[in-house]
């Protein structure tokens, strides 16, 4: 029986489909999510599944409508919000780290809000600096927040059915660039669990730990490296709040040797916390190397094609990474 | 455990012309001050901790919207917020036991005077940020829209809430969205220093719902009876799923905007002259003149909501500390 | 370099009554129109990059507004911005090189086209960010006042912009300190896919200035003439320090809103509809219709238009790439 | 000559005065800055001084006064922008981050955003989750702005004048615990280096970095540890973007042990860029011990004055700190 392969966007899609058949309380609201589809044809047909009141189209008041879905959240329901794109939750901020995150702590644990927001994230599609951002490191620094980042079909319908789920605010940035690629995903729901990493490749001379978008241009680099008889571990940690470094750490004894990958620039960038814990121990007795960071350019993303791909790690960026590392150099 | 006497509506007309709804009133005013001037006490003698904003001068507001509830509606608060909470019907022991710190209020002490809510009254929390409750409010009450209750929410901000964009953001999704839900403007004619005159131009905030093809009104919000009226009317709306209503009450803070203010920005004047339109003497005397209570009987009342906010004084003070252990597995509610 | 000649408001009266502004006018409408159906075409051609937002048949809002500026005053655009630049007197070449991804582009391709900004033309730059350049705008305005100039500036937006919080904070600001600025919202009908009928529950939009006691006006949108008349209003007032004013232009998209829409939000005959009230042949008609041009006359000069357009295609496309070397070094201005 | 000694809210005043003395260009907009003085008092008697177009209350609404510092700023002014407590800049977050942060590289280089935004960060007021927060993270993980934290008044008032001075904006963080405390501060305008760091103490067993408020703190546990026969070096980045790290590598070099100390909470936090930073090298091979971080718990700050000592950073943590990372453990 060969295996069903759908897109990214339609694995989403299928998540959200099947939370809503099977819980009233589940709903989306956002953007132009209604008969326009969502602005990456994220939501479809959701619209005329479900009707206008549970895919509610919003006017455009980011801060407002992610404010609606804590208050939704906190009386039982349970939103998913759609931000446009990622960059926008700059509007929506206060509501997502000052209420959302803090108020089941902050009140003292009798309420909770059991809210998923989803935003299209990072570059590559020539929108330019306010269109393009890589912006996890603002929500996995914030305690409440959890986050997660599917890399593909597979992981972007259980992370989502696990963020749905979960009676706290889940942050999942989606990837641009993934939402039309393919993969198999399981017709019936299932969940991936929030907080657990995954190892997609074992190779015994480094480990690679990517994000995002660059979990399978890692995979691709992997490849190639193998062609060049180097063997690449390749890890996705997949949520990054809370984050799993056992099978980082484990890799890490195996190779001594390790190169992190991100989209999103380097300086403060999510990925300095896995070099910091690398650092911390165990795994630094480990290392034969110094730590590698491969990461966005500390630059906003421009619009030039050429200049946008120049910003982030491509392909042939990670393979020399790798290479330099297992040069010592 | 402290607590006085759910308000309830009147059975027909004012609050001040029926007895039981009058009596009820009377406690939660009296109750909103009571414990504001404890918690200023204890403040003043450094007994308590952080800083609070206390809506002595205010008390109006809050009890004669609340009147116009169900513990089933709910609301949503301010940084000044003590007021919206009793009159709410929350227990004063465990709000007195939050401002202590200690592990029996409302919060565990992790939130303070400016974080107490009670989901069991529908309090879905006081909020630190101005403006922060609004979008909140809105959602809550799209919930009760979806969920197909007839339950309403109610909305408390400041006057300078209103120049936040959240405000606007959320009066819009209410508007648009026909939900049931109010929203009470307590104008005390100051965000923080800075006036209305000065931050505003409007004349009436309440001409702010025009913005959103929502009705707006202002009232008196030293006066029970007509903040009650108003609000009955915007529930009644809500509940008939004819969508929000904006109700300004203009007020005044008699005391600072907070523990640090030194009223540079006010006249002692303007101060005074607020003070003789105190909302709790007013309405004890025009309920007396009414002839709905007798100066005994206002007189009794006042000894019995004195000696709550005392027991819930002592009650507060006796409980345990709140717990630094238990602070780490308390961020995220646990997944089943 | 392809220019057109400036926009210069009438000697008195209406654009369309004198000559040499209405000729000016013309040019502007028929520039901003072949632009945008150019750069169309080379987008469906797979010659352009990124994603666009076009404002064929809204070009009489940036043209009648322009007419009312001087080259000091400022505007702040949207990302629908190619009219108000090319209004505002930018140099079609480098708007051109920029979408085109070049080093002489204005944003040297780093921004594209919902980044261009022009500062000899006092264009303080289109904005990816809805409602983004509101706040902008008033501060751009705020320092007209703070320096004693008696520049104003002009802040374009959308009918949608202004459900976002960042347009309601704008306007109060710019109302309380009477800040030399005008809103001007084009109201296109939609926000994207959704409907000005369902993001808000106002008839017009320009009702939504009482909230800032300020004067809100409707236009006509499509009509050079009446955008005209309202924005030099408001440039009056605002010189005189009288503060802002809402303008609100009625008008409508033909395209889609960017490259990936679908159009299953509206209606053919809606769009059939507003293509009979086209703002540019309208104009045009106008003006020969008073005889202020004659057919022949018309022609030619959009004969001339489109040449520059062919130039600037022409110009851009034989420039340098952008140039990744210079990257990091762009982030920070030095530090002198 | 006695030094003169003020305290860090008068630094601050000191200094912002002086530029709005020898800058026409330069103004005040924030809530409460007028008459009230400012919520901290740090704007103090500049209302009087320069009347209220220079120091301009502004109604609530910190997108509007950060989008309008932004606006004057690009046509010439140079606004300083206070914001009341550092929380309420996630409602300012799109004005900071996509525009401020953006326009100068993204519109091609011809305008600038000269801004300063202040604003009073941390904890230890009692104020809870809402008011207490160190949001640095957050910035200095923004290509295109510049981020400062002043740890003493000397530092306050030489910061904020290189600030007030530089054509990009800066985000200067100022904590709430330090405005009452004192310092020597010259009456002249100087100008503190952006980009900088300070080393405040040396010792020659272990380096101990610290910010903000940690710095002095982190003095005074150096002062104990001391004289248990530990001797610390101190070193305060000063500026976490863009980040100085020679003096932390040079003292590494020296001690092999290193401890990082930051208020924020500790994952994704800023500290662990410097942990990141060593663990690319040089600094690796200079390790004795792994690196320590000693952070704020993962949690929003309490209200009670005991559980939000408990969550950050305390001098005898420091202490204890140092001598875990001393003894191996
Ligand atoms: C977003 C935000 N901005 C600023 C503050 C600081 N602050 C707290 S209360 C207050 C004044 C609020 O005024 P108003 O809304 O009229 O309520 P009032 O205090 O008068 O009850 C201010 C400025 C805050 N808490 N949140
Ligand atoms: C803050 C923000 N939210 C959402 C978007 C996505 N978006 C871009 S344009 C647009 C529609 C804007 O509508 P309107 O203001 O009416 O302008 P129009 O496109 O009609 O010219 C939307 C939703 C954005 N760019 N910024
Ligand atoms: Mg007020
Ligand atoms: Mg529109």
């Amino acid at each position: 029986m060969s295996e069903r392969v759908i897109t990214y966007a339609e694995a989403i899609r299928e998540a959200i489909g099947q939370a809503m058949e099977s819980d009233p309380s589940v709903f989306m609201l956002g953007e132009d999510i209604g008969v326009y589809g969502g602005a990456f044809g994220v939501s479809g047909d959701l619209y005329h599944r479900f009707g206008e009141e549970r895919v509610r189209d919003t006017p455009i008041s980011e801060m407002g409508i992610v404010g609606a879905a804590v208050g939704a959240a906190l009386v039982g329901m349970k939103p998913i919000v759609e931000i446009q794109f990622s960059d926008f939750t700059a509007h929506a901020m206060d509501q997502i780290v000052n209420q959302a995150a803090k108020i089941h702590f902050m009140l003292g644990g009798e309420l909770s809000v059991p809210m998923v927001l989803r935003a299209p994230s990072g570059s590559g599609t020539g929108a330019a600096a306010q269109h393009s951002q890589s912006l996890e490191t603002w929500f996995a620094h914030v305690p409440g927040l959890k986050v997660v980042l599917p890399s593909s079909p597979m992981e972007a319908k259980g992370l989502l059915l696990s963020a749905i789920d979960d009676p706290n605010p889940v942050i999942v940035l989606e990837h641009k660039l993934l939402y039309k690629t393919s993969g198999h995903v399981p017709e019936e729901m299932y969940k991936t669990p929030i907080g657990v990493a995954r190892v997609l490749r074992e190779g015994k001379d480094l480990t690679i730990v990517a994000t995002g978008v660059m979990v399978s241009r890692s995979l691709e680099a992997a490849a190639q490296l193998s062609q060049m008889g180097i063997e690449a571990t390749v890890i996705d940690p997949r949520t990054l709040s809370p984050l799993d470094m056992g099978p980082i750490n484990d890799s890490i004894s195996q190779t001594g040797r390790v190169m992190l990958v991100q989209e999103a620039p380097k300086h403060v960038g999510f990925i300095a916390e896995i070099a910091a814990r690398i650092s911390e121990g165990p795994a630094i007795y480990s290392l034969t190397e110094p730590v590698k960071r491969l990461c966005g350019m500390d630059v906003p993303i421009p619009y030039a094609p050429q200049l946008e791909k120049a910003v982030v790690p491509q392909l042939p960026d990670i393979v020399s990474g790798a290479q330099d590392l297992m040069r010592g150099v | 455990m402290a607590t006085i006497t759910p308000l309830l509506p009147p059975a027909a007309g004012k609050v001040s012309d029926d007895k039981a709804s009058a009596m009820a009133a009377l406690e939660s005013l009296l109750a909103i001050r009571f414990f504001e001037e404890a918690v200023d006490g204890m403040f003043a003698r450094g007994l308590m901790h952080g800083t609070m904003h206390l809506s002595i001068g205010q008390e109006a507001v809050a009890t004669g919207v609340c009147a116009a509830l169900r513990q089933t509606d709910f609301i949503t608060s301010t940084h000044r917020g003590h007021s919206h909470c009793i009159a709410k019907g929350a227990d004063l022991t465990r709000m007195m036991a939050e401002l202590l710190a200690k592990q029996t209020g409302y919060c565990r002490g992790r939130g303070g005077s400016m974080h107490i809510a009670d989901a069991k009254t529908g309090n879905l929390g006081a909020n630190g940020i101005v403006a922060g409750g609004i979008p909140i409010a809105a959602g809550a009450a799209l919930a009760q829209k979806l969920k197909k209750t007839d339950n309403v929410v109610v909305s408390f901000f400041g006057d300078g809430a209103t120049n936040e964009g959240a405000f606007h953001e959320a009066l819009n999704l209410a508007s648009v969205w026909d939900l049931p839900v109010i929203f009470v403007c307590e104008n005390n004619k100051y965000g923080m220093s800075f006036s209305t005159a000065k931050s505003m131009k409007v004349e009436r905030i309440s001409e702010r719902a025009a913005a959103y093809a929502m009705p707006g009104v202002t009232v008196d919000g030293n006066d029970v009876d007509a903040v009650y009226e108003a609000t009955k009317q915007a529930v009644d709306r809500a509940r008939a799923g004819q969508g929000p209503t904006l109700i300004e009450c203009v007020t005044y803070r008699h005391k600072g905007h907070s523990k640090s203010d030194k009223n540079l920005y006010r006249t002692k004047e303007e101060i005074d002259f607020w003070k003789t339109k105190d909302p709790v003497g007013k309405f004890e005397t025009l309920l007396i003149e009414k002839g709905i209570l007798t100066k005994e009987q206002a007189e009794q009342i006042t000894e019995n909501v004195r000696n709550e906010i005392r027991n819930a004084i002592t009650e507060a003070q006796a409980a345990p500390d709140s717990d630094p252990a238990e602070l780490l597995s308390s961020v995220f509610r646990a997944v089943n």
